[in-house]
This record gives C-alpha cells, structure tokens and sequence, in this order.
C-alpha cells in the first residue's frame, strides 16, 4: 500500500511542476524553470493567449473526438463479432487486431505516411484522424471486447423471453451492459489520440496538433498557456472521470 | 405480423418426439410429453439430465433436432422466443442489473407495446409482497427478493406456460420453504401452467401436481408425486425419488395374490399389484420411514416381514431419528423412526430386528449381473 | 520503385497554384524562432507584421516552425513532391537548401516588378546568386553568423572551439549545431581550413575531430535552434550558435554570451521562399517589398540583431539606435567579415556523401 | 472505470457466449467488415508497402527516384550498422518493462485489493496525469531533472554518485521517462487481473502457513500472470519504438532505433534503409513477443 | 523463531470475551466459548449472525477488537494466520485454481518446509476418496470433489482445530447429505476439532456433539442438540433449530408438578421442568412432530392435550406428510405426521382435533406485549 501511494505520487510530481508552471510570471525569453517564480493569475485568464495554441488545441479535441468516435464504433462492432460468434477467419482477425498494438508508432506513422503520399491524398486533418482511428481500434476491442465476455448471455434471452426482439434486446439490454465498456475504451482512445505526437507528425502536413505544438514550443520558448492547458486537461479530465464514476462509489460506499 | 393472443386461455402443452443434440452428444432423446393446462408439472433429475435444455427449447432459446413443441394446436417449434406466451424464471434470475425494480418488471409488457404499464407493475409487485421496491436496482435485493422480481417480471405478462429454472436452488433451506410455499400460492392464484425444474425432490413432491423424473435425456418415469414414491417404476426413480433400502432378490415363485423372493438367502413375499416384475432377478425395496425397529423377533407383528441386524448408528434430526442397521450380509438399511414421543431412543451396536408390512414393500426389474443399487450420483453425471 | 522527385519544367508549370490574392487578403508565414520582433510589452503582437496588416490589409498567420533545415525539409517534402499544398505562402530556408529547394522546382519564381524595394535595396554580396541568377526565387531574410555561445553563470568564458569540443568542466554540457554546415565550418576553419573551398579529406579530418568530442561524452546534444532553451536554463554550458539569437537572450538574460572564436565564424542566410503550391503569391510579394524598406528592416534588425540584407538600413538604424548601427554583428563591416566564411556550395553527389557521414555521427 | 482496467487483460474465463443458435451465419462478417477493412487498408497495406520500400535499392534518392532491386542487403547493412541501436532499445526497453512492473505491481496491487471505496478515485489518478500532454510531462521532468534544480544539487549536496555529476541528458534519465510515460500501461492490465483475483485465495494461503512472501510468489503472482503478460507486452513494445525520450531526456548516447528511424525519415530521406530498419525493429519485436507469450504460457493474451 | 507444535497434542479452544466491531457495528458481541478438544462443535445462526466473523478470528484472519482466544493455555489472540496451528475449510473451497489438486493439498506442508510430502499427500487424497486426482486442476473437478480436496488441504496439515464455513453450502441436498456422512466419518478418523458453521440446522444437529446458536452477534444458546432441540431454550432456538408451534399464553397458576397456562381461551398445563418461566407471559410451545390428529375429541388419548381446528393444507413429503390446522384463534398449527403406512391421509378442510402428550409442550419466556413469535428471516438480516 504504502509503495503504491508512493508510486502515485511520483505520477503527480511533474503534474505539480505543470500546474506552478501555469502560475508563473516570466518573459518570453526567461529560462523554463522554476528559478525567480513570480506568481500570476495572468495565463489562467488568457489561456489561449499564446500564437496558434488555441488552434491547436482544438484541433486535437476534433481530432481525438472524431478519432474516438470512429474507434469506438468500428471497433464496436468487432468486438461483437469476436465475442459473441464463432466464425472462419477468427484468428486471422484477431492477430490483425492485435498486430498495430505490437508496432512501434514510428514504423505505423511513416509507412501510413508512404502510403498517403503514394495515393496522392492531401495530408491533414482526416489523415490524422484516419490513422488515429486506426491505432486506437485495436485498445477498443481489447477493452469491449473484454467487458462483453463477461456479460451474462442469459440476460440476452431473458428479454428475449420478455418480447423483446433481437434489435430491442440489443438496445435495451446489450447495449447498456456494454456501456461502461465502451466509455472505457473512449476514454482510452480519446487519451491516446490527443496525446499522440509520433503518429501524427508523419501524417499531419501542414497542421499542428496540440502535442506538435508544444513540440514546436519545446524548441522554441514554451509559453506557459501550454502549462494552463496542461493542467486544466488534467483537471477537467479528473473531474470529468470522477462525476462519472460518483454514483458508483456512493453505491458502494 | 400476427401478435400471439397473451393470456389468452391457453391449451395443453405437448412435447413429441423431442430431440435435441449438441454434436454427437444427445442431450435430450426422442422426449414426448403432455403438460395439461393450468397444471403445475416438476421436472427432476440430476445434473446434467437435460432438464434446462428442455425448458430451453420450450421457451424457443434452442431450436429442437427433431420433434415438435406445440401449446394447444399451434405448433410452436420454430417460433422465435419473443414470439411465444411461454416466460421463464432463470436459475440465475437473470434481472437486469442497469434497470430498476420496477423496469425489470415492465420489461416484458413495454416490448410489447401495452400501455398503462404503471397499475399493472405495482399490483405484480404487490403480488409478490415486494411493495415500495419499484425504483431499487437489483443489486440493492436480497437474494429471496430478487427471486420474487424474477417472478414477477415473467408472471405480469400472463404466459400461457411459465417455466421456472430451478429459481429457488441459490437460496438456503429455510428461505427455500418459504418461497415454496408463495410460488404454489401464486400458481393457484393466477391458474397458469408451471413447469417447474428442481434438483430437490422434496420441493418437486410438496408443489407438483405430476412430477417427471428425468434421466439421461430421457424421462423415466412420470406420474403423481405421491403414486411414484409409493411405488416407484424403477430403482433409479426409487434413489432419486426419496430414499430406498433395495435388496437384490430373486423371485423364486407365486402364492396366490403374493411373489415369493429371496433375497441373501432370506425369504419374503410381496403383493403382485406392487410388483414391476414377475420372475428373474429384481429389487425388493422398502422405504426407510415404512420400516420398523423392534429390540427382538418376538416383538415383530405378526404378518410382518423382517430382518435382524445391528445399529451401526443413529443419528437425532429431531423430527426423526435416522439409523443405520447393518444385516448379516452386510450393506446397511435405513430406518427413519418418527420422534413422535413415543419409543425411547435405541442405542448404537444393539442388536435389532427391522421389519415392515409386505403391502409396503415393492419390486423393481433388475438387470441380470446388477447387485449393486444404481446410486444417485450428481457428481458423476456432472 | 518510385519516379525521380525533380521536375521537369512541365510538371513545374503544371504544379504552380493559382493565386488568389486578389481575393484572400492572407498569407501564412514559415519562420525560424527569433526571427521577428516582439512588442516588450505585448508579448502577442508584432510590430513590423502588424503594420504591415495595417497598411496592406494583408493578415499573416505566422508560425515559428522551422526548426532545422533538413527536418522543414523532411516534413515537407512528401506534399511538396505530389504537388500538395503546404498550408504555408512563405518559407524561410538556408542558402544551401533554398538552393535545393529551386533545384527540385518546388518554388515558385516572384514577379520583381512588384518587389522594387527587393530589387533596388538587397545588398551587392546576396544578389545574382549562382542558383537564383535572376533573383526571381529567394529573398533573403536575414543574414547571420555562427559562433560560440556560452551561458556565464555555468561556465567561465569559452573563447575557442577547441575549448569547446575539449574543456574537461564542459563535459557533458556543450551542444553543436545538427545543422552541419555551421557545425563543420566552424570546426574546418578552427583547423585553419577554409570551409569555402573544402576538400573530402579536410572534411573527413574535421568529422574526426568532431568524432572524438561526441564519443568522450564532451557533447551534450546536436540541437537546431531549440539550443535556445537548454542555454538560457544552463543545462548548456555553451554551444555554437547563431548570433543574433544569443543577442536577444542576452537581453533578458545577461549570463548568455556571444563569442566570435578567434578562428572565425561561419556566414549564412535565411531566404523567403514561396512553395509552388502556395496561392498567395501576390500578397507575398508585398510583404517582401515592405520588409525590404529600410526603415522596416532597420526596425526588424534592431530587434533581432541579424544581419540586415537591406542597404539602407543602417542609416535608418542610425536614427533608431545609434549602438547598434555601429554593431559588428549586424551590419558588419569589410574588416569582421573578413573573418568570417561561407560553406562551400556543395554538388548534389557531395551534399548526400558529406550529409551521411556528419549524419553517422550526430543522428545516432 | 473499472471497465478500464480490463484494457489488454484478455477475456475472463467462460466460453463466448451464444445466443440460441447462430441463425445468420453473415453477421459477423458484416460486423467486422468496416473495421477490417479500416484495419486493412491503413495498417496492413502500407506494412506490406514498407515492406517493398525496405527492398529498394539504397543509392536512389527522392530527387533521383528509387529502383525496385530487392535489395535485402539493406537488412544485413542497417542491422550492422545500427546493432547498438536495437540492442540499446531492446534493453531500454526491457529495463523500462521491468522497473515499471516493480512500480506498477505494487500500486495496482493496493488499488486492486486494498482500494475499497476509493478504487475507482485511485484508478482515476492514475490515468488522469495522462490527459495532461505526454510532451508538457516530459518537459516537466526536464525543469525537474535540470543540472540547476535542486534534485540534482540535493544529490550532489549528498554525494550520490550520478553521471557525469548530472541526471539530464543520461540514460538514467531516459529510462526514468520512459518508465513514466508508459506507467499506466503497465498499471491498468495488472489492476485488470489483480480485481479478479479473489482475496479468499490470500486468507486461505495464509491460513495454510504462507508468509506474506510466500503468499506473494506463490498465489497472488502467478493468478495475475495474464495481467503482468498483457502489461509486460503494451509496455515493452512502444518502449522499444519510442524515440521522444531519448531526444528530451538523452543525448545521441542514448539515442534509440526509434531515433535513427526517425531521423532517416524525417531528416535524412533514406527511405529503403529507414524501412528495412523499421522492419527489423517489427519482426524483433513480434519474435520477442511470441517467444515470451509461449513461456509465460498465456496464448490468449490480448 | 520458535515454530508452532504443528499437530501437537491440542487442547481446548477457548474465546474469552471476544468482541468484534467494524466501525460502530458490532458483529460479535462479548462471545465466550469453549470448545473441547477433539470434539465437533456446530455454530448456527441466521445470515449476518457474526459466524463467519467468529471463525476468521480464530483463524487470525480478523482481529477481535476486545477479549482473548487460547488454544490450551497458549494465547493466539494476535499470532499471525500462518502461525496458528489452525485452518480451515472456506466456503467457496477457494482452491487455488493455478495449482494441481496435489499441489493444493500439499501447499500447506511445503510453507512449512516439510520433506516428503508426496506420500503424504497421497494418502490424503485416499482418505477423501479421491485417488488418482491428484493431477488435475481444480477447474476440472465437480463441486463435492472440489469441497473434499479443501477439507483434504485443510486436514493434511493435522491442525489442531478445523475451521469449516458452510462447506456444504454449495451443494445440492443430496451431495450434501453425503458429505456430511463423510465429514463426520473423517472427523471421527483424525479425531481433531472441528468448528463447522452451517445456515443448515438438520446437518448441524446431525453432525455435531455440540450445536451454539447465535443471534445478532451473541450465543442464545448452547448445549447438546438433541437437549436443545427437545426443550429450547428461548422462542428463537425454538424457531431456528427446527419448527415450533408457539402459542402466546399467559401462566395462570400451579398444580403440582405442573405449570398451568391459558392460552387463547384454553387452558393447557405443562410440567413445571419444561418451563423457562413460572409466571407471567410464556411460549407454550409443541414440535410438529409430537402433535398428532385425531378425528374427534373422543379419539384422543387420555391425558392429552388438544385443540381443534380445520386442515387448511396437506402436502405429501414421502416421509412425512405436513399438515396445517387453522384452530379458532387463526394462526395456523404445523403437524407432521409419519407416513409409516399407520393411519390413512386426511382430507383438506375437514375438521381434526390436534393433541399431544403435556410432557412434549414446553414453556420460554415472552416479552410482554410480543403475540407474534420471532420468525427466523434470513432475508431480513442479511
Ligand atoms: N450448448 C451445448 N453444447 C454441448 N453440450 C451441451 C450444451 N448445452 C448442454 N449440453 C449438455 O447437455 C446435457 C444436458 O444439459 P442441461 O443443461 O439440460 O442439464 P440439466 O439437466 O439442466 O443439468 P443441471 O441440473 O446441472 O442444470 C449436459 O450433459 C450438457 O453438458
Ligand atoms: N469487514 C466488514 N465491515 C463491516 N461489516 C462487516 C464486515 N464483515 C462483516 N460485517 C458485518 O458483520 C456481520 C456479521 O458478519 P458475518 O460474515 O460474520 O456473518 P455470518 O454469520 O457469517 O453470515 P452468513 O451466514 O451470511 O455468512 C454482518 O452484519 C456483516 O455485514
Ligand atoms: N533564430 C533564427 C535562426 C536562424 C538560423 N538559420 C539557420 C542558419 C543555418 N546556417
Ligand atoms: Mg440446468
Ligand atoms: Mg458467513
């Protein structure tokens, strides 16, 4: 117990260092540390004050929104094959899923890459939503996939036995027993695609993502709205997660 | 689409020539099978027998190999389960765990599109003495209670047939009786057919107006709880049915309304009319609550059958005290003797002489070879 | 296999975007950091770029981007290739790759009718370039020059690039530019090379040199311009540098210094490209001719404290900043840059034997 | 949340569930039909056109064009010459995967068996860190690492040995990043099999004489086999292709395959070589976990 | 480190004062016991009673919060699970399921670095009946062989005191019932303690020397089963420990040997050594067992005791047949009633006189004001 508490805390030190790097004053060219901290509200009430971050910020939003979605629908539907069937073909399909979790990003984002380019397809926006969908279909199946063996296939044909035919019974019982499941793996998703920097910047062209952003003003000067957005993401993702899971720990309390 | 007429007053439900296999294996053998309307009929056997299959193919969750399914004279053999006025009580209960009390119990009745759901699910609930429980979910039940909901949620939708799954085998002895007693009250309330599946025989006897005992995919004997233990048609039923103390015999010949066995060199007499074979090899059986204990021959009553042999030992239930009496070849028989006050209790190591009324006795078939008692082994066939 | 990249002249007329500056009052700008002032006191605006908005109408979207010649290039290369557009109407690139940039066609030429500012102002030494004879690609930027920066709060003075590749207090704690031109130049004249006219075998010698600082650990990193950062903090003790970088952060932070190593230093500069898939190429041409009158460049050089390529400005800076007017590293005079050097135009067969091996040692 | 958890756990015991008899045998295909072919078309073709780029011959260039002269010699050159590299990523990677496990084990553990009411709020902190960008975190841990920061002056102030006299720019640091970054992915299939593991197991080994060791080692271990299989692997294998941490934390000592292939791609355009290395890297890695898979004797990891 | 004296000639198990509590709930509650060694003590208790609690504090598992627990004269109250010569036999088994069945019996003695275990374990396996199993892994074994192997894991570490929680609770009626005769068996054999915890009060009355019945944390009562059984001491044994007929009375005054009671109207008499209480309110209390019917007044025996009601329900249980009489007052009396081929069934609605023998009543204490006897809801306290 007492490891564990230790090790969550080393996951919050640099959380820490984002979060006073938000509230620091400092000047553009003032060295990024914690040397001669001044505080200030200043960057929390402009946080996309900074040239093209609010751009990219929301831009990775889209981008992880779309990509999840699509994930989440694809990878769905796989899932429910691969659970609930028994087909020709189901090892072969499985190996497919679990072959880009097994690949290094850097060798999917460049070869995603020759292809594109070998296709003539413009690079942007939907080619990093395409490959982040593609990365982010396996972790969906993984995660749906598990939830859905371990539903009771009786409650199927219980509705089933309660008139329900076998749309309604996939809506009104399945569904929603997947559901934590699949918010799971949205959340998964949605983490990883907004958070992927090496993927993206193979296929990206000419837009800049949040994570290229900060890559860019890593070399550059960080402004410290890169810090707000870090902490408020961490904050609002916290809060987000937790109000989910509130009727769930006063159930259990 | 032609809806099914719910509730409508229903028909008998008859099984022909049912077959069911899983690959090679066949789980349930050439089953035909009437349950009159209105009745409440208990399969039994042991685990693994075929009994789920059957409620399965009834309920529509697995298509027969062969034969058919029909209620009164529709043939429902290939009807989609949706389809069917037949509702199931699962084993497990199978509630929704994401939907309230309440919901659970409206499920059936909204999918069907029925309107003014709200009367009907309170006055169920009120049914099954679960007033006010409408908005938990189910984990918030007990176990006893989530029994009920499952009831309920087949029961508000006036099934023709309703096939309760073992519904009561997670619960503990007493909470048991006591949902015994409400499902036999809720079936003579409401007039539909039940057919009930049980691993207890007890609960099968107390409730059922026919019990079927199952074996092996098929049935081996069914009839009125009461005429099967009396005088069961086969030694598997005289196990599974209650106990037996089945003595391998000979039938060595006829003295008028009687059939002359022997038995371990001993020689006893049993009416005809509770004979299932006339020569060759057979059980002799009596049951342990027909057999008596007396402390020595002189005691016996005359016309009375009996056998001498120790108390290897005994043990008080309360309501009865259970003795084991080892006779001089051996195999014990048991003797269950009322604690009705009474007789003083015997003692252990004692000799004593156990005898029975012949007219209680009865007398199976048995296989040429076959000396040792087919027992019930629920593991075995698991 | 794959079809050769370069283009013919077909292909090149067929990949140039139709420009739409008559409608679209934009462009979007490709820059290297520290490349452009910055009001002091607001920290989001621009000065030069604001006024050229205000007086064109023109709204430029400027990104600091360009971190590294070669990884501009690598990012861009595939859409430039396919005859994809870029997003961007300028790009600002070395000599030496505005040079393979032309080479491959991947730039579209400006018309000097509308740059009169460009074409009269541009210093002698940056025009008729041998791959831009007509002036009708590059416009240069900036100039600039490349030596040895050193942070004074972590380290004493470093005054040599033999101190630098060797001081033993420095282990650890000296980055050189990936940008190889800078790096070896600096190295080959430390030789008593010149870095104009080198041979293999001097550029193998320097390698060597090189070698030996990144094998006992001397050396820290190979950085584009991010050496910024880690200077500024002190990570870095000292690195080679562009000079007009550590200028500016020196006037924050006055540990930073720059040094010009008694050996020499390297000369360069930074061009204005137009991508041939660009659709502003109008809207490109005005800014180019607003950035080379020389009260604006005077105003960008005082802030950045390159070398201005436009004649004129100093004595428009005379008026701004008399200091700086007078400073060597901004408009250097015949004596500084004698000594100073140009890396070698290098033939394609070279720049891919030479780029390997310099690869060998700081890619990996 | 705890649905979460299940991420790379693998199906808990029990057979696929079916659903009275598959009446529509075409379901399945329609059902895995858009993925697939997603999958298909952005994974598995442009794997298999990599694979033609890596047999391209080497002395072609993008302005030149490539030739199609199956060279497999680029194989044998990239892995000769950048031997260090994949053997330096490879146990990057495999210390990364080891330190994680030691770390992750412990909290997933406390989460899993000592969380009660707080499970899902301690499963929360740990991934919530990560919706903070994985490039600002590792720019925090350079402020933190820093040669000026007072880690590193506290260190020397108690003279503990480090690199150099520093922690940025060493392996240490490299590895410390690495380990950060893929934490959670060690935690989150290790928390996933350590739920399921029943605490009565633990009482009934301690009951039956085994000391908390022992109790360790010999139950709770090898029940959570399938979780640490499953961490081990989505820890392993981006660890072994990253390049980031090395680039931030490191210095071209410590540079990986991840940057060599990076650096071919993006600065050098060496592309039959960048492929061949980046096959190599693949077809390691896919053996390593194959070979791994079979010994730890869990085949339906993932 | 001084080891235990594994398997060392035990002694008594004796809690003192053993108080539980988890947060402001108390589980048990200043419990004192003692257990004798080599005997078979059953704890019974409705769900929710504290046993489980009880047991885990014997094990170690849990930490009484108050009071001492000795084995013979060593105190245990704070050694760590792992250091008692103790174990037990958990309710769900909880095999380790990555382990062989001999590697689960033999984990025991490898923690405690014993050599030559095979042997050992083999014989073990024999002893539960299970050779040749040793191989296979718990997954592959049926409910009552997975049951034995835990009692065969348990036992081969010859602890002085074997705990079981509700180890047949899993089991169908009928397994159980072989179990039971199993576990006695072996408990006989290895002569240790056995403390068995059981929701069941039949197998607890079967198999134990002495049966405690706890109610909300505390013993009500304690002693031998069939003393307990046959004179309860307070309406909630009565209750739990087999069925009762209570009828609320009120004592009226003495005669003699006997207590004199009215209840409902009539006057009843109960011999003053079967009354807990010799004034005021009380529980006249008959099993269903020692009530008897007849056909009219005339028929009962003399020095009976009746009451005469309607039959309101019969249901055959092979054994017995279980009637209920509804007497003027309402509430309904059970009767059981031998099916030893005596007397012939009666019909339902017809009018029975109830009787029994005075010396079969007994008398408990009543609070003033409770008509309604407490009825054991598992439900209610789980
Ligand atoms: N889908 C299936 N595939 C193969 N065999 C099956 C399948 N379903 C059931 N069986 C087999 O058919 C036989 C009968 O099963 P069934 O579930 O009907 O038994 P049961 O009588 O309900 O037993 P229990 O009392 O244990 O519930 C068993 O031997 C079982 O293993
Ligand atoms: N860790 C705990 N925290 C809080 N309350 C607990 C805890 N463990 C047990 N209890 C409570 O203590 C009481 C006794 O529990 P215990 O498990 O001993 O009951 P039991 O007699 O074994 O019941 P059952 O027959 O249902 O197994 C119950 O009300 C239970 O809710
Ligand atoms: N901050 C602006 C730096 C510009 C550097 N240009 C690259 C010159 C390469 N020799
Ligand atoms: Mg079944
Ligand atoms: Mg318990």
């Amino acid at each position: 117990m007492g490891i564990g508490l230790l090790v969550l805390l080393y996951l919050f030190v640099p959380i820490g260092v984002v979060a006073a790097m938000s509230f620091r004053d400092a000047g553009r060219n003032a060295p990024y540390s914690l040397e001669n901290y001044r505080f200030t509200w200043a960057h929390w009430a402009d946080p996309f004050g900074a040239a093209g971050i609010g751009h990219a910020f929301w831009l990775s939003i889209a981008i992880a929104a779309l990509a999840t979605l699509g994930a989440v629908i694809l990878g769905t539907l796989m899932s429910f094959a691969l659970a609930r069937h028994t087909f020709r073909g189901r090892a072969a399909t499985n190996t497919l899923i679990f072959l880009p979790m097994a690949t290094p990003e850097i060798v999917m984002g460049s070869s995603l890459l020759a292809l594109f380019v070998a296709a003539g397809v413009q690079l942007g926006f939907w080619t990093i939503v395409i490959a982040h969908v593609m990365f982010c279909l396996s972790f969906v199946v993984v995660t749906v996939k598990a939830r859905l063996a371990g539903l009771d296939p009786r409650l199927q044909e219980a509705a089933m036995d309660l008139y329900a035919n076998e749309t309604q019974t996939f809506l009104r019982v399945t569904l929603p027993l997947v559901m934590p499941g699949i918010v799971a793996a949205a959340l998964l998703s949605f983490s990883l695609s907004f958070d992927d920097f090496i993927v993206t910047n193979f296929n990206s062209g000419s837009v800049v993502t949040f994570p290229m952003f900060v890559w860019g003003a890593s070399q550059r000067g960080i402004p410290p709205q890169i810090n707000v957005i870090g902490t408020a993401m961490f904050v609002i993702s916290f809060l987000v997660v937790l109000i989910g899971q509130l009727p769930n720990m006063r159930r259990k309390a | 689409m032609t809806e099914q007429p719910y509730g409508a007053s229903g028909a008998d439900l008859n099984l022909v020539g049912v077959t069911k296999s899983f690959g090679a294996f066949t789980a349930v053998d050439d089953l035909s099978l009437t349950v009159p309307q209105g009745s409440f009929f208990a399969l039994l056997g042991a685990s693994g027998c075929g009994k789920t299959t059957t409620l399965r193919m009834i309920a529509g969750l697995e298509e027969p190999t062969t034969g058919r399914i029909l209620l009164g004279d529709q043939d429902v053999t290939r009807l989609r389960p949706y389809k069917r006025p037949v509702n199931t009580v699962f084993q497990s209960y199978a509630l929704f765990p994401h939907l309230s009390i309440a919901d659970n119990v409206a499920f059936g009745l909204r999918r069907r599109g029925v309107k003014g759901i709200a009367d009907q699910v309170e006055r169920m609930l009120h049914l099954v003495d679960l007033d006010g429980f409408g908005k938990r979910k189910p984990s918030q039940l007990s176990g006893g209670q989530q029994q009920r909901v499952a009831l309920a949620r087949a029961l508000i939708n006036h099934p023709q047939v309703l096939l309760l799954d073992e519904p009561l085998g997670a619960l503990d002895l007493k909470l048991r009786r006591q949902m015994q007693v409400e499902l036999k009250r809720i079936q003579t309330e409401v007039g539909i057919t039940f057919v009930h599946v049980t691993h207890d025989q007890e609960e099968a006897m107390t409730m059922a107006d026919t019990v079927a005992v199952m074996n092996a995919g098929r049935i081996e004997q069914l009839g009125s709880p009461v005429e099967m233990y009396d005088f069961p048609g086969t030694a598997f039923v005289a196990n599974f049915l209650g106990q037996s103390n089945l003595f391998a015999a000979t039938v060595t010949g006829r003295s008028g309304d009687d059939v002359l066995v022997e038995s371990h060199g001993a020689r006893f007499s049993v009416p005809a009319a509770r004979c299932r074979v006339t020569d060759g090899p057979g059980w002799l059986g009596v049951r342990p609550e027909k057999l008596h204990l007396a402390t020595g021959l002189d005691k016996v009553p005359s016309g009375h059958q009996s056998v001498t042999g120790i108390i290897t030992d005994s043990s008080y239930v309360g309501v009865s005290t259970q003795y084991l009496v080892r006779p001089a070849w051996g195999d014990e028989l048991t003797v269950f003797s009322p604690n009705s006050g009474v007789a003083a209790p015997l003692a252990v190591a004692g000799e004593v002489t156990v005898h029975w009324r012949p007219e209680h006795a009865f007398l199976l078939p048995r296989p040429e070879g076959q000396t040792v008692a087919p027992v019930v082994d629920a593991e075995a066939l698991a | 296999g794959t079809k050769p990249a370069k283009k013919t002249e077909a292909e090149k007329a067929a990949c140039v975007a139709t420009d739409v500056s008559a409608t679209e009052k934009k462009l979007t700008f490709s820059n290297w950091p520290l490349y452009i002032d910055v009001d002091e006191k607001d920290e989001t605006k621009r000065p030069t770029l604001d006024a050229f908005a205000a007086k064109t109408g023109i709204a430029v979207t400027y990104n600091e981007d360009v971190n590294d010649n070669n990884e501009f290039f690598g990012k861009v290369r595939n859409q430039l290739q396919a005859c994809q557009s870029i997003d961007r109407d300028v790009m600002v690139l070395t000599d030496w790759m505005a040079s393979r940039v032309v080479g491959l066609g991947w730039v579209q030429q400006f018309d000097n009718a509308k740059t009169p500012n460009f074409t009269k102002n541009v210093l002698a030494t940056l025009r008729n370039r041998p791959w831009d004879k007509d002036m009708k690609f590059a416009a240069p930027w900036q100039s600039g020059l490349t030596g040895i920066a050193y942070n004074a709060k972590v380290t004493k003075e470093v005054r040599t690039i033999d101190e630098l590749l060797t001081r033993a207090d420095l282990k650890g704690k000296v980055a050189v530019l990936s940008e190889m031109r800078d790096t070896v130049g600096l190295i080959l004249m430390s030789q008593g090379k010149d870095p104009g006219t080198v041979t293999e075998a001097e550029f193998d010698a320097a390698l060597e040199k090189l070698k030996k600082a990144v094998d006992s650990g001397q050396i820290r990193k190979f950085t584009g311009n991010d050496y910024k950062e880690d200077l500024n903090k002190g990570d870095l003790a000292a690195c080679i540098a562009w000079s007009g970088d550590v200028i500016q952060l020196s006037a924050e932070n006055e540990d930073v210094k720059f040094v010009t190593p008694e050996s020499g230093l390297m000369l360069w500069s930074d061009n204005i490209l137009i991508p041939s898939t660009a659709t502003h190429k109008g809207n490109v041409e005005q800014l180019i001719d607003y950035y080379y009158d020389p009260k604006v460049a005077a105003e960008l050089a005082a802030y950045v404290n390159y070398i201005c390529p436009v004649q004129g400005a100093q004595d428009e800076m005379q008026k701004l900043d008399p200091d700086l007017a007078g400073n060597q590293l901004i408009f250097p005079d015949a004596a500084t840059l004698a000594k100073t050097k140009a890396f070698k135009a290098l033939t394609e067969d070279e720049d891919k034997k030479f780029s390997a091996k310099f690869e060998a040692i700081s890619g990996a | 949340m705890s649905a979460l958890g299940h991420v790379g756990a693998g199906a808990p015991a029990g057979t696929p569930a079916k659903l009275a008899k598959p009446r529509r045998r075409w379901l399945p295909y329609v059902l895995l039909l858009p993925g697939g072919l997603w999958l298909l078309l952005f994974f598995a073709v442009p794997a298999i056109q990599l694979f033609a780029t890596s047999l391209y011959d080497p002395s072609g260039s993008l302005e030149e064009g490539y030739a199609m002269t199956w060279q497999f010699s680029n194989y044998a050159d990239a892995a000769a010459e950048y031997l260090p590299h994949f053997m330096r990523s490879l146990g990057y990677a495999a210390l990364t995967t080891v330190i994680c496990l030691l770390l992750g084990y412990p909290l997933a553990y406390a989460i899993a068996l000592k969380g009660g009411r707080w499970k899902n709020l301690l499963l929360v902190c740990v991934i919530a860190p990560f919706f903070t960008s994985f490039l600002i975190r590792t720019l925090a841990w350079k402020v933190i690492l820093s040669d000026n920061g007072w880690v590193v002056s506290t260190l020397n102030a108690l003279h503990v040995p480090l690199p150099d006299g520093r922690l940025l720019a060493t392996t240490p640091a490299v590895i410390a990043g690495l380990v950060y970054n893929f934490l959670p992915f060690m935690v989150l299939p290790l928390y996933a099999s350590l739920e399921k593991l029943d605490p009565r197991l633990l009482e009934a080994a301690g009951d039956l004489y085994a000391r908390p060791v022992a109790r360790f080692t010999r139950v709770a271990l090898p029940l959570s086999m399938p979780g640490v299989v499953a961490g081990t692997l989505l820890t392993f294998i981006p660890a072994a292709g990253d390049y980031i941490n090395a680039q931030l934390l490191g210095t071209n000592r410590q540079y990986m395959i991840g940057n060599v292939i990076q650096s071919k791609f993006l600065k050098v355009g060496d592309y039959p070589s960048a492929a061949a290395l980046s096959f190599t890297l693949m077809a390691a890695i896919l053996v390593l976990v194959f070979v791994y898979v079979r010994r730890a004797g869990t085949d339906e990891v993932l």
